[in-house]
């Protein structure tokens, strides 16, 4: 396997490098979404009609979803606080159901998607819908991305390898998380 | 990878950290080596960058001789003009200036500057690479898929861009996108790996006014990098699904606004100046301070004024759109700030040029293209002022003086700097010292053309010439004959100094195989990367490095030698 | 400066030009003084047998002077450059003054259409006059346009006016001139436009009263 | 950041963090999820945009304190996640007088349909 360079384990910030990386990686993401939700808001503000074309998205599945997501996160955090005990098997099976979580919500989110494509609301309709589609099909690439580095991290948690990375995998499923806690209200709630 | 624990590798002297053989794959091509990479990003950007001149070569051509057979290239339609003036762009941006001076120069310099064996993460170092490599070939392939390449200028501006029922390049364009956003993704990883590098892994006794001022300029330009790309990667996905899917984010008939796309891509595209801008003249601080024998003039103050810079580059994106219908009144916002950035940057000039006070000038080559980025890029910034004053760019938008301004901004920057840079640290990347009579023939050869090339261009915009326009010859004011003969001047020098580019690569050949051996420090210069051996092993320093002082104490007085290394005791 | 290269044909293309010189003179100074300076410091302090380099560190406040100083000049310069671009600005961009007439400019792939308000001075009768690519106005009056396109981004463009707008699909910009000089002139497109952006040129031919009233007639027939 | 491969790099101050009641957290988000469902249900404009976007940006807060632990993170962090914040604001606050209404100063939307451009006369 990879050797470990002298650059990974000095840490003169008083923040391992993974950490410290990860919090640049979110930096990187609050720039992308924000510049995604920021067009999309100051389009939804220059088109009042959009909250007819709003009214068509299914507000029990965004809430059932940021009620699916939330709790993920509690597990993934709950994961962390094993992995800092040295707990790796107990860390993996809490990684293991934020991923069970993770798969819930693109379910949810499938079902979403085949509902209003088959009533015609497609990314053709309007620009509402082009933003819906792109905004939350791109927070879902990002939540089956986690899962499948969340997956990868639980399987060597479980040996109890490499359990500083629950953290790191759990502070980005976190911030997959918060872009969700403002979709809900961007895509759904506001009608 | 390597077994064993790197950062005990390496014996005293020229012997290799790793015995073992390793295979020409694991060495060249898929290494995790800082250096290694670095030297891919650079000559993956050098024989971009001598494609990306070629292209100037066939479109400065047609311009000069419209409509006839260019040598070597053929007719220029106007498809190809615009395809070649695009990638022209975007390959010297993205594909030349960005891997060249920060994806090169940053990888192979931040580990060694800093005192340290490696990137804290290799291997996404090697995958940021591979991904570069890929846009690479997806810009290239973009150039010959049926409908030719994308036209529709670097700035993409939907709705040309956004359908090819109006730029028809029906493959060319999203390729081209794809490319660029493939690029940034590349850059992402790199930029991220660079700052948690520096912020972590610095030697012992490298407080932050300890770090040599290059490492400094490429993590700033690494931040701006970050924080500026994000609106338009996500543009990007907008645009690129109203390529090939039909979506309607930028198409005003639909609910989209075209107007959206220009404000995200300057947000980007402004701090994106500075992002190569910075590690050019990290470079040139390096080069100047080594051969005028002197300390930094305010070191502290240079920081400072290009900490200003980088903040004061994500308020004055607007300045690109002047004239593109943004409501008038925020003009004057952009203005403003964008006067107020000369401050800080004609504050690094002012310390510059103070650093030669009381120097000991070695003019060697490497001085000669420091001193020469400082020469040029002060045309290019002053002419800056002309179009950061919202009225005078009015008349001045999107004209030739647009074209000459930024090239006196860019080909310092990239050109220049790259010359600085690679002359400087060429014994230190091969062992081998650079041959002195080419390298000045080459110089003097470069700088003397590359005047030729855009000062022409001046005068040509101040009379009315468009950019990216295939032939004056239905404009009456502008197919006057005092114009054709400025266009030919500009024409002629560019051939000329892409001629003397040969010079460069003949040196280069020379060198690499008989140019004297180099020793540990030909230029007695006090940074960290002088104390590796020359080229540097595996892990980089037989013992790792301590530091003791700033990296400037040149002709400290008291002293014999005239300078200091940061990791010599007291 | 400009007026050597191109005639001046608004009556805001002095100003342009004015602030232009302005500029000029301004930033001229400056890159001579550091541009002296610099070559003059290489010439002084190039390596010379048994002189060392001076140890300057340029933290000290004596030595920031040489920063600082320039420093304070550089904003004064620039206030003075800002205070004049923004009254240049509110003149040409942002105060469309009252007008004497009206025309509406429609850009495309590949052509610039140009309906002029005819003899009633209003856009949207029937007395309309439309021509391609050719605007006819008259000496001396304020010409209010607005400006679209019907695909892609354009600009409008008139060097002699000192005056470009880009055409933006979706919008209808409206911007002004006063043509002050006759003559025939060429408008260019400065927007990258697709394969046709070098074929768009347009002429503005700006006549005598009388001229222009032959013309309107002669359009009318 | 897959190649930092083992824990002894966590720094000094990574081991035995307190950690706070991550129940009773996920407890209160799911009631602000509660009042952010109902709270536009009432139909009230100003209502809707406090219970669905300060409360949105209550529960975004609370996860990056108490979830992402940034509550006991280094101060800089912080101050680097604010500031690209703000950086955002930025940009909302230089493209929203041109993208987020439909007409300013001396530019309009024309309206697709209204047939404000002309054929041009051949």
């Amino acid at each position: 396997m990879a050797h470990i360079p002298l650059a990974a384990t000095r840490s003169v910030t008083g923040i391992p490098a993974g950490r410290l990386a990860m919090w640049w990686v979110l930096a990187s993401e609050i720039v992308i979404f924000g510049g995604l939700l920021a067009s999309y808001v100051m389009l939804r503000l220059q088109h009042p009609e959009w909250g007819d074309e709003a009214a068509h998205t299914s507000t029990v599945a965004g809430a059932f979803n940021t009620f699916v997501l939330l709790t993920s996160s509690l597990f993934a955090v709950l994961g962390h606080r094993a992995a800092e005990h040295g707990d790796g098997p107990r860390a993996a099976r809490f990684l293991w159901m934020t991923v069970g979580g993770g798969a819930v919500f693109m379910l949810v989110k499938a079902f979403e998607y085949t509902s209003e494509i088959t009533h015609g609301y497609t990314l053709f309709r309007s620009v509402f819908w082009g933003f819906y589609f792109t905004t939350t099909g791109l927070h879902g690439l990002h939540v089956v991305a986690g899962m499948v580095a969340m997956g990868l991290v639980a399987v060597g948690a479980r040996r109890g390898q490499r359990l500083h990375r629950v953290e790191l995998v759990g502070i980005y499923w976190h911030f997959v998380d918060v872009v969700w806690i403002f979709l809900f209200p961007l895509l759904y709630l506001a009608k | 990878m390597d077994a064993g624990p790197a950062h005990v590798s390496g014996t005293a002297g020229h012997a290799p950290a790793h015995p073992e053989p390793m295979s020409f794959w694991r060495k060249y091509v898929f290494s995790t080596d800082h250096k290694m990479i670095g030297m891919q990003y650079m000559f993956t950007g050098i024989v971009m960058g001598l494609l990306g001149g070629l292209m100037a070569y066939a479109f400065r051509m047609q311009l000069t001789f419209p409509g006839e057979a260019v040598p070597g290239v053929g007719v220029v339609t106007p498809n190809l003009y615009n395809a070649l003036v695009t990638n022209h762009g975007s390959i010297m941006i993205f594909w030349f200036a960005m891997p060249v001076l920060i994806a090169g120069f940053g990888n192979f310099l931040i580990p060694l500057m800093i005192g340290c064996d490696d990137m804290a993460f290799p291997r996404i170092n090697r995958l940021s690479y591979q991904i570069f490599f890929l846009s690479a070939v997806v810009i290239l392939v973009s150039l010959v898929v049926p409908g030719g390449g994308f036209g529709g200028a670097w700035t993409a501006y939907p709705p040309l861009s956004a359908s090819a029922a109006y730029n028809h390049t029906p493959l060319g364009a999203p390729l081209w996108l794809l490319a660029v956003a493939l690029e940034f993704v590349a850059f992402l990883l790199g930029g991220i790996n660079f700052v948690t590098t520096v912020m972590n892994a610095r030697a012992p006794g490298m407080g932050i006014w300890e770090i040599p001022i290059v490492v400094w300029m490429i993590i700033v330009a690494s931040i701006l990098f970050m924080a500026s790309v994000g609106p338009l990667i996500a543009g990007a996905v907008l645009l690129l699904l109203d390529q090939v899917v039909g979506t309607q984010f930028f198409d005003p008939r639909a609910g989209g606004d075209p107007l959206l796309w220009q404000h995200l891509f300057w947000f980007f595209g402004h701090p994106e100046v500075y992002v190569v801008l910075l590690p050019a003249l990290g470079m040139t601080a390096e080069v100047m301070a080594v051969f005028a024998r002197k300390k930094l003039f305010a070191y502290k103050i240079i920081l400072y004024s290009v900490f200003a810079t980088g903040v004061l580059s994500f308020v004055v994106w607007a300045h690109h759109q002047f004239v593109a219908g943004i409501d008038p009144r925020m003009a004057h916002v952009f203005t403003v700030t964008t006067l107020l950035i000369s401050i800080p940057i004609a504050e690094v000039t002012f310390a510059y040029i103070a650093t030669l006070w009381g120097a000991s000038i070695e003019f060697r080559t490497p001085m000669l293209w420091a001193l020469s980025f400082v020469a040029e890029f002060m045309i290019g910034g002053v002419t800056g002022i002309f179009l950061g004053a919202s009225a005078t760019d009015i008349y001045l938008h999107d004209s030739y003086f647009v074209v000459a301004h930024f090239h006196y901004t860019f080909f310092p920057i990239a050109v220049i700097g790259f010359f600085t840079g690679f002359t400087y640290w060429f014994p230190k990347m091969f062992g081998r010292m650079m041959n002195e009579t080419l390298g000045k023939i080459h110089f003097w050869g470069t700088i003397i053309a590359v005047n030729f090339v855009f000062i022409p261009m001046f005068i040509t915009g101040i009379a009315g010439d468009h950019r990216r326009i295939y032939t004056y010859q239905l404009f009456s004011q502008l197919a006057t004959d005092g114009l054709g003969r400025l266009r030919l001047v500009s024409t002629l020098g560019l051939i000329v100094m892409l001629l003397f580019q040969l010079v460069f690569v003949v040196n280069l050949i020379v060198s690499l195989v008989a140019g004297r051996r180099a020793e540990r420090n030909p230029w007695r210069a006090n940074t960290l990367e002088w104390v590796a051996p020359s080229p540097p092993p595996h892990g980089n320093f037989a013992e790792m490095p301590t530091v003791y002082r700033g990296p400037y104490e040149y002709s400290v007085p008291g002293r014999r030698e005239d300078y200091w290394p940061q990791n010599v005791p007291a | 400066m400009i007026a050597y290269l191109v005639p001046q044909a608004s009556s805001y293309a002095g100003h342009i030009d004015w602030l232009f010189t302005l500029i000029l003179v301004t930033v001229g100074f400056w890159f001579l003084l550091a541009e002296g300076a610099f070559f003059w410091l290489c010439f002084r302090f190039r390596r010379r047998d048994g002189v060392a380099g001076q140890y300057v560190t340029g933290t000290r406040k004596e030595e920031k002077r040489w920063i600082s100083w320039p420093h304070y000049l550089v904003i004064a310069c620039d206030v003075v450059l800002i205070v004049a671009t923004v009254y240049v600005w509110l003149e040409v961009k942002q105060n469309i003054p009252p007008a004497d007439e009206r025309v509406r400019i429609v850009a495309q792939q590949w052509a610039w259409v140009f309906v002029h308000a005819g003899a009633d001075g209003k856009l949207g009768t029937p007395d309309d006059i439309v021509t391609v690519d050719e605007l006819h106005v008259q000496l001396d009056r304020v010409y209010q346009f607005e400006l679209m396109s019907k695909d892609v981004l354009h600009s409008f463009s008139v060097p002699v006016f000192r005056l470009k707008q880009d055409a933006v699909p979706g919008r209808t910009i409206s911007g002004w001139f006063k043509p002050t000089q006759r003559g025939r002139f060429d408008i260019q497109c400065a927007e990258i436009c697709g394969l046709g952006h070098a074929l768009m040129p347009g002429h503005v031919v700006i006549e005598s009263q009388e001229e222009h009233q032959a013309w309107m007639r002669a359009q009318r027939t | 950041m897959t190649d930092t491969g083992h824990s002894a790099m966590a720094g000094p101050e990574a081991v035995a963090r307190p950690h706070p009641n991550y129940v009773m957290v996920w407890v209160i988000l799911l009631g602000l999820l509660v009042v952010s469902i109902l709270g536009p249900m009432m139909g009230i404009f100003w209502v809707t945009l406090i219970t669905a976007f300060v409360v949105a940006v209550i529960k975004a807060l609370m996860v990056a304190a108490y979830f992402m632990h940034l509550n006991i993170e280094r101060t800089y962090v912080k101050y680097l996640l604010f500031t690209i914040l703000l950086l955002m604001l930025v940009l909302f606050a230089g493209v929203a007088p041109d993208v987020m209404k439909r007409a300013g100063k001396n530019w309009e939307h024309v309206s697709p349909t209204s047939g404000a451009v002309e054929r041009p006369r051949h």
